[in-house]
C-alpha cells in the first residue's frame, strides 16, 4: 500500500475491513470492503435481501460484526454503542419511518438537536427558554418546509411529510455523515421529486451514504455507486460505469426485471 | 417569520414568565392555602395531608411510567427508604441533638431517595420493558423482606417511629398541630410538582419521552436509553423520597408496609386512574383515589371492591384515565360544541347514577346478609332501612339495576350521535 | 440425614405445586406476549371452587369441577377483557391483569369472607403414607406428587404429539410467527388462555387443603410464580419445570437448616462483636438461613436478569 | 387543580366531616383490630365479643353516667401500624376518646406512642388506650405511660405460671422454641429462656428460633425441624393463622408431645388440633370458661352463643374491660374528662365475671388476676370451641399471678 493511498483512507469518512455479519448459521456480510472519502455522495444498492440494511445497522452500531472493521472518520468503532457513533458525527434514517410520532414536528427536530448543541442530560435549562434551540430548531424546519405543520403532531402528517421530517431529525444534529436507507420507499413520482431535491439541498457539502430501489433518484443523486449482492460488493464505480457493468447487468439489473 | 411570533420563545421574552402559564400554578397555591379555612376539621386535614403525600409520591411515579414508559412494581422502596431515614434523622434530633429545622427534611429524604434510585437503577434500567418491571418487581420484594431482617434500619415488624416535634422550632411553630403539617406538606407539595413539571420541560425530560416513544430513534440522536432511563430513574427516587419524608412527618411511623408490593400497586393504580399520558393526570388520580378510599371507606366495607370494578374500567374503555376522559372534550370545547352533548348527557346521568347506586345496593345488601350477626338482620342504605335477610330486597335492588341498565342501553345511540356531531371528522392532511 | 431425604421430598412436592402454575403462566405468555399477573388469583378461584364443591358433594368432583369453572371463567375473560386491552400494548395488558388480581381478591372476600376456610383434604388420604426417623409423609402430599406429575406428561403429550401442541409449540420458538397468525385464532388464544387457568385452578384444588384456602394466598404465591418462570426462561416449558424446582427446594431448605451467618463469620475468621446489642452489625450476626428463606427466590431473580436475562434455559431475551 | 376535583373534594370532605357529627349521645368505644387479611377471623371474634360485653353488662343494665350507653365502633387496622394510626385519627376526629386494640403487640406499641403523643400535644381531647390482648411486657415496663391499661396477663405473667408447669413434668428434657418474628414472639422465647433457666437448669433448649409473622405458606419444613431435634414439648406464642399452619403442620408430620402456647384456642384453631391435640396441647391465660365458675357466667356465654353461632368467647378478659370501664366512667362522673377516668382505672379492684378478682395495678397499669393452665380436651367441656366438642378446661390456677413483680415503669402523671 503506498504513502498516498494510505493518506486517502485515514481520511475516508467511512471504511469497511473485510466486514462481516452472521446471524446463526447464515452469513448475511461476506467480508465487505469500502471507503467513501469525505463529501462524497455514495449509494448502495442491490436486490432485496442483499444486506443492504444489515449494512447500514452494522456501520451505525446497532449490530456488532461478527468480523472485521468499520472505521468513521479513520476511528474503529467496535464495540461503540449507536449514540457513541453518533456522537462521532453520523446520523442516519431508517427504512420504516423512525420518529417520535406522540410529538410535534417542532419537538421532532428539537429532539434532533439537543446532544449537538451541548444540552445533552441537562435538567437545569428549559428548553422553550433556550433561544438558540428553538431557533436552530425553526431554520430545520423552514429548509425542510415544514414551518406550517410545526405544531402538528408526527404521527398525525401524511406520510410523504413523515420522511420528509425524518430527514429532518437526521441531519438536525449537524452531523457531516448521513446514512439514508430508503428515504423514497412507497413515494409518488413527484413526493420524490421533492424529496431528491430535499437531500441534495441538505445533505450539501457532507457525506451521504443512501440505500434506494429507484434507480432515477441513485443515478442522479449519487457520486459513486456500490453493488451489494448476497453479501459482497461486486462493484463500486461511478454511475456511468455501474451502468455499463455486465456483471451488475448480469447479477442485480436482471434479476429486478429493467429497473 | 409571523409563526414564530406566536411561539413561546418569544412569549418568554415579553415577560419573566407568562401570565398564561403561572395562573395554574397560582391559583392552585390559593387553592392548597385556602383548603383548611373552609375544611378545618381533624378529619378533612387528615385526608388532605395523605393528598398532599400520594400526589407527589404519583406524580414522581409518573415520571417513570407516563414519561419514561417504564412500569414500575417496587416503587414504593424508594419512598419507604427515603420516609425510613427521615426517621432516623428525627430520633438523632430529638436523641443526640442534631439541629434540623423540621420543614428541611424532605431534603433528606429525597436526597436518600435518589441515592438508592441511583445504585438501583444502574443495574435496572439498563433494559426497559417487561425486564425493567420484572427486576422492579424483584428489587422490591427483597427490600420489602429485609426490612424485617435489618432491624437495626427498618425496626422490624414494628418500623420505627419518631417524634416531629423535638427539632428547634421553625419561627415559633414546633408542628404539633395537624393544621400546620398540612401547610408544611402543601408547600412542599407545589415545590415538588413545580419542580417535576419544570423537570419535564428541560432537555432531558424531553428526551425521556423520546425514549418512551421510540428508544431506537433516541440512540441514534446521540443519547444512550440507559443513561436517560437512569438519569429519569434517580429524579423520580428524589421525589419518591420527598413524599417518603412527608410521610414520617405525617404518620411519625414507617412500617414494612410502607415497602411492600402492596403499596407499590396502589400507587401504579392511581397514576392509571388519573391518566399516565397527563401531568395533571396523577393529582386527579391520587386525589379521587383517596376520596374513594376515605369517604367511601367511611360508608361500605367494600370500597376496595369498588374502586378494583372503577380501576379495570379504567384500564378497558379509558386507557388515557379520568383525565383523558375530561381531555376528550377540549376538543368540542374548542369547537364551541360542548352544548351539542348536553342534552344526552343530562338524559344520562340519571339512569347512570340509579344503575350505580342499585348495583352497589346489589352488592351491600348480599355481604349485609352473609356478614350480620344472627339477629341483626335490619341494614339502612340510602335512608331505607329492611332486612337485608331474603330474595326481595336483592331482586328489587337488581331489577332496577337491570332497567337502569336497559335504559342506559337505549340512551347510549343518541349519546354516540351528539358525541359524533361534536366531534366532526377532521383531517386535514 | 432423614432430616434431608424428608425435606427433599418436600420441596419437590413445593416445585411441583409451583409448576403447575408456572406452565400455564408459561404457555399463555409465549403465546399472547402477556404476563399474566393475575395467573395465581386464578389459583385462589380453583381453591375456592373446589372447596365450595367439596362443602356440597366431596372432595373428588370438585377436583374434576372446579378447574373446569375457572378454565371457562379465565377464557371469559381473555374474550372480554384481555382482547379489548390487547390494542392499547403490553404495558396497559399488563396493568390489567395487574387491576384483575386485585378485584378478584376482593371478589373472593366479597363471596367467601375474609377467613380462612376450613377446606380440608379428603378422609381416603388423610394418613401418613410411611414416616422417616419419626418425621411421617402425609399420604396427601403423596397425591399431590403423582398428580402433577400426571399433569406434566399429559401436557408434554398434547404439546408433542397433537396438531394444537403443534401449533403451540411454533407460538414457543416463534411468537412473532404465531402472534402474525393471533388474528386467525383468536380462538387458540381463548383456548390456551382456558386451559393455562385451568390448571392453575386445578393447582388450586390440590393445594387449598395444604396451604390455606384465604383471601391472600394469591398474593402470597403471585410473585414467587412470577420469580420462577423469569429464573427458568420465559417461553421454555423446562426452563419453567426446572426453576420449579430449584425454587421449591431453596426454599424447603432454607426454612429447614439454622444454619447462623454468625457460624459462618466466626469460620471466615471475624471476631463477634462483644456488645452485640448495641453493634450496628448486630442483623449481619444474629442473621440465619430460615430468615433469609423467602428473599432467596428474587434475589435469584435478580441476579438471573442482571447475568442472563434470557433466564436458565430460555432462548429469547425477555 | 381543575374544577372538577375542586367539586369532588368539596362534596367528599363535607360527607366526611358529617360523620363526625353523628349519635353524640352514646359514649363510643373505638375497636381498632383487624378485619380482614390473615388474622381477620380472631379480630371478627374480638368485635363480636365487644358488643355483646357492652349490650349485656353495660347498656342493658342502664348504661352508665344515668343513661349513656356504650357504642362500639369498629375500625380495621388490617393489622398495620400505620392503618391502625390512621384509624387512631379517623376515631379521635369522630370524637371518640376510647381506644381498645389487642392484636399483635407491634400495633399496640405504634399505638400507645402515637396517643402518648397525641395527649401530650392536644390536652382538651385526649384518649385512653384499654389494651385487651397485646402482651409485649414493654408496654407496662419502659413503654408504659398514664394513658395505657392493659387487662391481659402479659408475656412474662404467662411464661412464669406456664413453666411451673413445665418445672414438675419430668419427662421433659428438651425444649424447641418457635415464634413469631416481633416484639411479642421475642418477649416469648426471651421469657422461656429466663424461666426454664431459674427452674429447671437441666432443659436443654434444642431450637429457638422465630419466623416472620403472617408471611409462612408453609411450615412443614419448619415441623421436620422440630420432629427432627427430638424435642420433648414445643413452647409457642403464636395466634391467629400462624398458629393453625404450625400446629397442622406439626401434628401431620407427627408430633406427639406437649405443646405448649398462648392462644391455640378457637378461631379454627381447636377444630384443626381436635383428637390430635388432646392432652398434646397445653395453654396458659386468663379466663375460665370451662367447668363454668357461676351460673351467670354459663348463662353469659350461652346467650353469646346463641347471638354468634359461629363464634366463640376467646378472650374472656373483654368483659373486664366493658365493667371496669363503665365503673371508671361513673366513678369519675364524667365521660369526657380522660385524668379523672385514668385515675378511676388505676387501682381499681374488680370482681370478673370469670370468677377472678382483677386488680389494674397502679405502678404500670397492669391488670393482675388469676392465671390458669388450661387442656385442650374433649372431656368435661359445657362450652366448646369451634362448634368441634373440643374446649379448654381448667387444669391448674396461679391465683393473682405475678402480683408483686418488678417493673421498670416510669409513670409521667397528669395533674388531678
Amino acid at each position: 500500500m503506498s504513502m498516498a493511498e494510505r493518506e486517502a483512507e485515514r481520511a475516508a469518512a467511512i471504511e469497511l475491513h473485510e466486514l462481516e455479519k452472521s446471524f446463526g448459521l447464515a452469513k448475511i456480510i461476506h467480508g465487505v470492503n469500502l471507503a467513501v472519502p469525505p463529501g462524497e455522495r455514495h449509494a448502495i444498492i442491490g436486490p432485496n435481501g442483499a444486506g443492504k440494511s444489515t449494512l447500514f445497522n452494522l456501520i451505525t452500531g446497532k449490530y456488532s460484526p461478527s468480523g472485521g472493521a468499520v472505521h468513521i472518520n479513520g476511528q474503529d468503532v467496535a464495540g461503540l454503542k449507536p449514540y457513541q457513533i453518533n456522537r462521532m458525527g453520523l446520523s442516519r434514517s431508517f427504512q420504516i419511518t423512525n420518529i417520535f410520532p406522540k410529538m410535534t414536528v417542532f419537538e421532532n427536530i428539537r429532539c434532533g438537536l439537543l446532544w449537538k448543541m451541548n444540552y445533552r442530560y441537562s435538567f437545569w435549562h428549559l428548553v422553550d427558554r433556550q433561544h438558540d434551540l428553538t431557533e436552530r430548531a425553526e431554520e430545520i424546519l423552514e429548509q425542510i418546509n415544514m414551518t406550517a405543520r410545526r405544531d402538528d403532531l408526527a404521527g398525525m402528517l401524511a406520510y410523504a411529510e413523515q420522511r420528509a421530517l425524518e430527514i429532518g431529525v437526521t441531519i438536525a444534529g449537524g452531523a457531516d455523515i448521513i446514512m439514508l436507507d430508503e428515504p423514497c420507499a412507497g413515494m409518488s413520482t413527484s413526493e420524490t421529486e421533492y424529496i431528491v431535491d430535499l437531500i441534495r439541498q441538505v445533505t450539501a457539502g457532507k457525506t451521504l451514504v443512501i440505500v434506494e430501489h429507484d434507480m432515477g433518484v441513485i443515478f442522479n443523486l449519487a457520486d459513486r455507486i456500490s453493488v451489494l449482492v448476497y453479501g459482497e460488493i461486486i462493484a463500486t464505480d461511478t454511475p456511468e460505469n455501474i451502468r455499463g457493468n455486465a456483471r451488475v447487468q448480469e447479477a442485480y439489473l436482471g434479476s429486478e426485471d429493467g429497473h | 417569520m409571523s409563526r414564530i411570533a406566536n411561539s413561546p420563545l418569544t412569549a418568554g421574552t415579553r415577560s419573566l414568565i407568562p401570565l398564561s402559564s403561572a395562573l395554574p400554578w397560582l391559583i392552585a397555591i390559593a387553592f392548597l392555602f385556602g383548603l383548611p379555612v373552609v375544611f378545618p376539621s381533624g378529619s378533612a386535614l387528615t385526608i388532605m395531608n395523605q393528598m398532599a403525600i400520594t400526589i407527589i409520591f404519583a406524580l414522581a411515579y409518573n415520571m417513570l411510567l407516563g414519561q419514561g414508559g417504564m412500569l414500575s412494581f417496587g416503587h414504593a422502596v424508594y419512598m419507604g427508604l427515603g420516609g425510613f431515614f427521615c426517621m432516623h434523622v428525627l430520633n438523632w434530633v430529638e436523641n443526640d441533638g442534631l439541629w434540623l429545622p423540621l420543614p428541611l427534611l424532605p431534603i433528606l429524604g429525597g436526597l436518600f431517595g435518589l441515592l438508592f434510585a441511583f445504585l438501583i437503577g444502574g443495574f435496572s434500567t439498563r433494559r426497559a420493558g417487561t425486564v425493567f418491571a420484572m427486576i422492579s418487581l424483584g428489587v422490591g420484594e427483597l427490600i420489602a423482606a429485609c426490612s424485617i431482617i435489618i432491624v437495626v434500619f427498618f425496626g422490624g415488624e414494628e418500623g420505627v417511629s419518631g417524634d416531629r416535634t423535638m427539632g428547634p422550632e421553625f419561627f415559633g411553630i414546633d408542628f404539633a398541630q395537624q393544621q400546620e403539617v398540612y401547610y408544611l406538606s402543601a408547600v412542599w407539595l407545589i415545590v415538588s410538582a413545580l419542580a417535576m413539571y419544570l423537570f419535564s420541560r428541560t432537555p432531558i425530560g424531553r428526551i425521556a419521552n423520546a425514549v418512551r416513544d421510540n428508544e431506537e430513534r433516541a440512540e441514534f440522536l446521540g443519547y444512550s436509553q440507559r443513561n436517560v432511563r437512569w438519569i429519569s430513574f434517580c429524579a423520580s427516587g428524589f421525589f419518591c423520597g420527598i413524599a417518603g419524608a412527608l410521610f414520617a412527618i405525617n404518620f411519625e411511623i414507617l412500617t414494612e408496609e410502607n415497602l411492600n408490593l402492596a403499596t407499590s400497586g396502589e400507587i401504579l393504580l392511581v397514576t392509571f386512574l388519573g391518566g399516565v399520558g397527563f401531568f395533571i393526570g396523577p393529582i386527579i388520580g391520587a386525589v379521587v383515589f383517596i376520596l374513594l378510599k376515605t369517604v367511601l371507606g367511611l360508608y361500605t366495607e367494600l370500597w376496595a371492591l369498588y374502586a378494583g370494578i372503577l380501576f379495570l374500567l379504567t384500564v378497558m374503555f379509558f386507557p388515557n384515565g379520568l383525565t383523558g376522559l375530561i381531555a376528550m372534550h377540549v376538543g368540542p370545547y374548542k369547537r364551541g360544541r360542548l352544548g351539542v352533548l348536553a342534552l344526552p348527557y343530562i338524559k344520562m346521568v340519571g339512569p347512570l347514577m340509579v344503575f350505580i347506586l342499585s348495583g352497589a345496593a346489589v352488592f351491600e345488601i348480599l355481604f349485609h346478609s352473609r356478614e350480620a350477626a344472627t339477629g341483626e338482620g335490619e341494614m339502612t342504605l340510602y335512608g331505607l332501612t329492611f332486612s337485608s335477610h331474603g330474595i326481595l330486597p336483592v331482586a328489587v335492588a337488581a331489577g332496577i339495576a337491570i332497567a337502569s341498565f336497559l335504559l342506559l342501553h337505549r340512551l347510549a345511540p343518541q349519546l354516540r350521535e351528539a358525541w359524533d356531531a361534536a366531534n366532526p371528522v377532521d383531517r386535514r392532511s | 440425614m432423614s432430616l434431608f431425604a424428608v425435606n427433599i421430598l418436600d420441596g419437590l412436592v413445593t416445585g411441583l405445586l409451583l409448576f403447575m402454575l408456572c406452565s400455564g403462566l408459561t404457555l399463555i405468555f409465549s403465546m399472547m406476549g402477556v404476563l399474566n399477573f393475575a395467573h395465581a388469583s386464578f389459583y385462589m378461584l380453583g381453591a375456592y371452587f373446589g372447596y365450595q364443591i367439596s362443602a356440597y358433594v366431596g372432595f373428588w368432583p370438585g377436583l374434576i369441577f372446579a378447574p373446569i369453572i375457572v378454565g371457562v371463567a379465565g377464557a371469559l375473560i381473555e374474550r372480554y377483557g384481555l382482547r379489548r386491552v390487547h390494542q392499547f400494548g403490553h404495558v396497559p395488558e399488563l396493568i390489567f391483569t395487574f387491576g384483575l388480581a386485585l378485584l378478584i381478591e376482593e371478589l373472593v372476600q366479597f363471596i367467601w369472607g375474609k377467613s380462612q376456610k376450613a377446606y380440608e383434604a379428603p378422609l381416603a388420604l388423610d394418613f401418613p403414607a410411611f414416616a422417616i426417623a419419626g418425621n411421617s409423609f402425609p399420604a396427601y402430599k403423596v397425591f399431590m406428587i403423582f398428580m402433577a406429575m400426571g399433569i406434566f406428561l399429559v401436557l408434554l403429550y398434547i404439546l408433542t404429539k397433537t396438531r394444537i401442541g403443534m401449533i403451540i409449540q411454533a407460538a414457543l420458538s416463534y411468537p412473532a410467527t404465531v402472534q402474525n397468525l393471533g388474528h386467525n385464532v383468536p380462538l387458540v388464544f381463548m383456548g390456551v388462555f382456558g386451559v393455562g387457568t385451568a390448571m392453575a385452578g386445578l393447582a388450586g384444588v390440590i393445594a387449598g387443603p395444604v396451604l390455606g384456602t384465604f383471601p391472600g394466598m394469591a398474593f402470597q404465591l403471585g410473585s414467587i410464580v412470577f420469580v420462577t418462570i423469569v429464573v427458568g426462561g420465559l417461553g421454555s416449558l423446562w426452563g419453567a419445570l426446572v426453576a420449579s424446582l430449584l425454587i421449591g427446594w431453596l426454599q424447603t431448605f432454607a426454612a429447614a437448616y439454622n444454619v447462623g451467618m454468625s457460624d459462618l463469620l466466626i469460620a471466615l475468621g471475624f471476631e463477634k462483636p462483644l456488645d452485640l446489642a448495641n453493634s450496628a452489625l448486630r442483623d449481619l450476626w444474629s442473621l440465619t438461613l430460615p430468615q433469609v428463606g423467602p428473599i432467596l427466590p428474587y434475589l435469584l431473580m435478580v441476579l438471573i436478569l442482571i447475568m442472563r436475562p434470557q433466564g436458565l434455559l430460555g432462548k429469547r431475551e425477555t | 387543580m381543575n374544577r372538577f376535583t375542586t367539586i369532588l373534594l368539596a362534596a367528599g370532605i363535607s360527607a366526611a366531616t358529617m360523620g363526625a357529627t353523628y349519635a353524640a349521645d352514646n359514649i363510643k368505644i373505638a375497636f381498632i383490630d383487624p378485619l380482614s387479611g390473615p388474622f381477620a377471623a380472631t379480630g371478627k371474634q374480638g368485635l363480636a365479643q365487644y358488643k355483646f360485653a357492652a349490650e349485656e353488662l353495660v347498656n342493658k343494665k342502664g348504661g352508665v353516667l344515668g343513661g349513656s350507653k356504650f357504642e362500639i365502633v369498629a375500625f380495621d387496622n388490617k393489622i398495620s401500624a400505620k392503618e391502625s394510626l390512621i384509624q387512631l385519627k379517623v376515631a379521635i376526629d369522630q370524637g371518640i376518646r376510647f381506644i381498645v386494640q389487642g392484636n399483635s403487640s407491634g400495633v399496640a406499641n405504634a399505638l400507645t406512642d402515637a396517643i402518648k403523643k397525641h395527649n401530650r400535644r392536644n390536652p382538651e381531647d385526649r384518649v385512653i388506650f384499654l389494651n385487651y390482648s397485646a402482651v409485649d411486657p414493654a408496654l407496662t415496663n419502659d413503654k408504659c405511660n398514664f394513658w395505657h391499661f392493659r387487662f391481659d396477663a402479659n408475656a412474662d405473667i404467662k411464661m412464669d405460671a406456664l413453666t411451673d408447669i413445665i418445672k414438675d413434668n419430668g419427662n421433659i428434657k428438651k425444649v424447641y422454641l418457635i415464634g413469631q418474628d416481633y416484639s411479642f414472639g421475642k418477649a416469648v422465647a426471651a421469657a422461656a429462656v429466663k424461666f426454664l433457666g431459674e427452674k429447671r437448669p437441666d432443659i436443654e433448649i434444642v431450637g429457638n428460633e422465630l419466623h416472620p409473622i403472617g408471611k409462612v405458606k408453609d411450615f412443614t419444613p419448619y415441623a421436620r425441624k422440630i420432629i427432627a431435634s427430638g424435642a420433648d414439648a414445643m413452647i409457642t406464642g403464636n395466634w391467629g393463622s400462624d398458629m393453625v399452619g404450625l400446629g397442622k403442620s406439626v401434628i401431620s408430620a407427627g408430633f406427639k408431645n406437649p405443646i405448649f402456647t398462648y392462644y391455640a384456642a378457637t378461631d379454627g384453631i381447636t377444630k384443626t388440633f381436635g383428637e390430635a391435640g388432646e392432652g398434646v396441647v397445653k395453654l396458659v391465660g386468663e379466663g375460665q370458661l370451662n367447668p363454668p365458675v357461676s351460673d351467670r357466667a354459663d348463662a353469659y356465654t350461652k346467650a353469646f352463643k346463641a347471638k354468634n353461632p359461629d363464634l366463640d368467647i376467646g378472650q374472656p378478659r373483654i368483659t373486664n374491660v366493658m365493667e371496669m370501664l363503665a365503673r371508671a366512667i361513673n366513678d369519675a362522673g364524667s365521660a369526657t374528662d380522660m385524668v379523672k377516668i385514668g385515675y378511676a382505672l388505676e387501682g381499681m379492684e374488680h370482681d370478673s365475671l370469670w370468677g377472678t378478682k382483677v386488680k389494674m395495678r397502679t405502678v404500670d397499669h397492669q391488670a393482675i388476676q388469676n392465671v390458669h393452665i388450661l387442656a385442650h380436651t374433649k372431656s368435661g367441656i359445657t362450652h366448646d370451641y369451634d362448634n368441634s366438642g373440643y374446649g379448654l378446661k381448667t387444669e391448674s390456677t396461679v391465683e393473682m399471678a405475678s402480683a408483686d413483680a418488678p417493673t421498670t415503669c416510669k409513670m409521667d402523671r397528669p395533674a388531678q
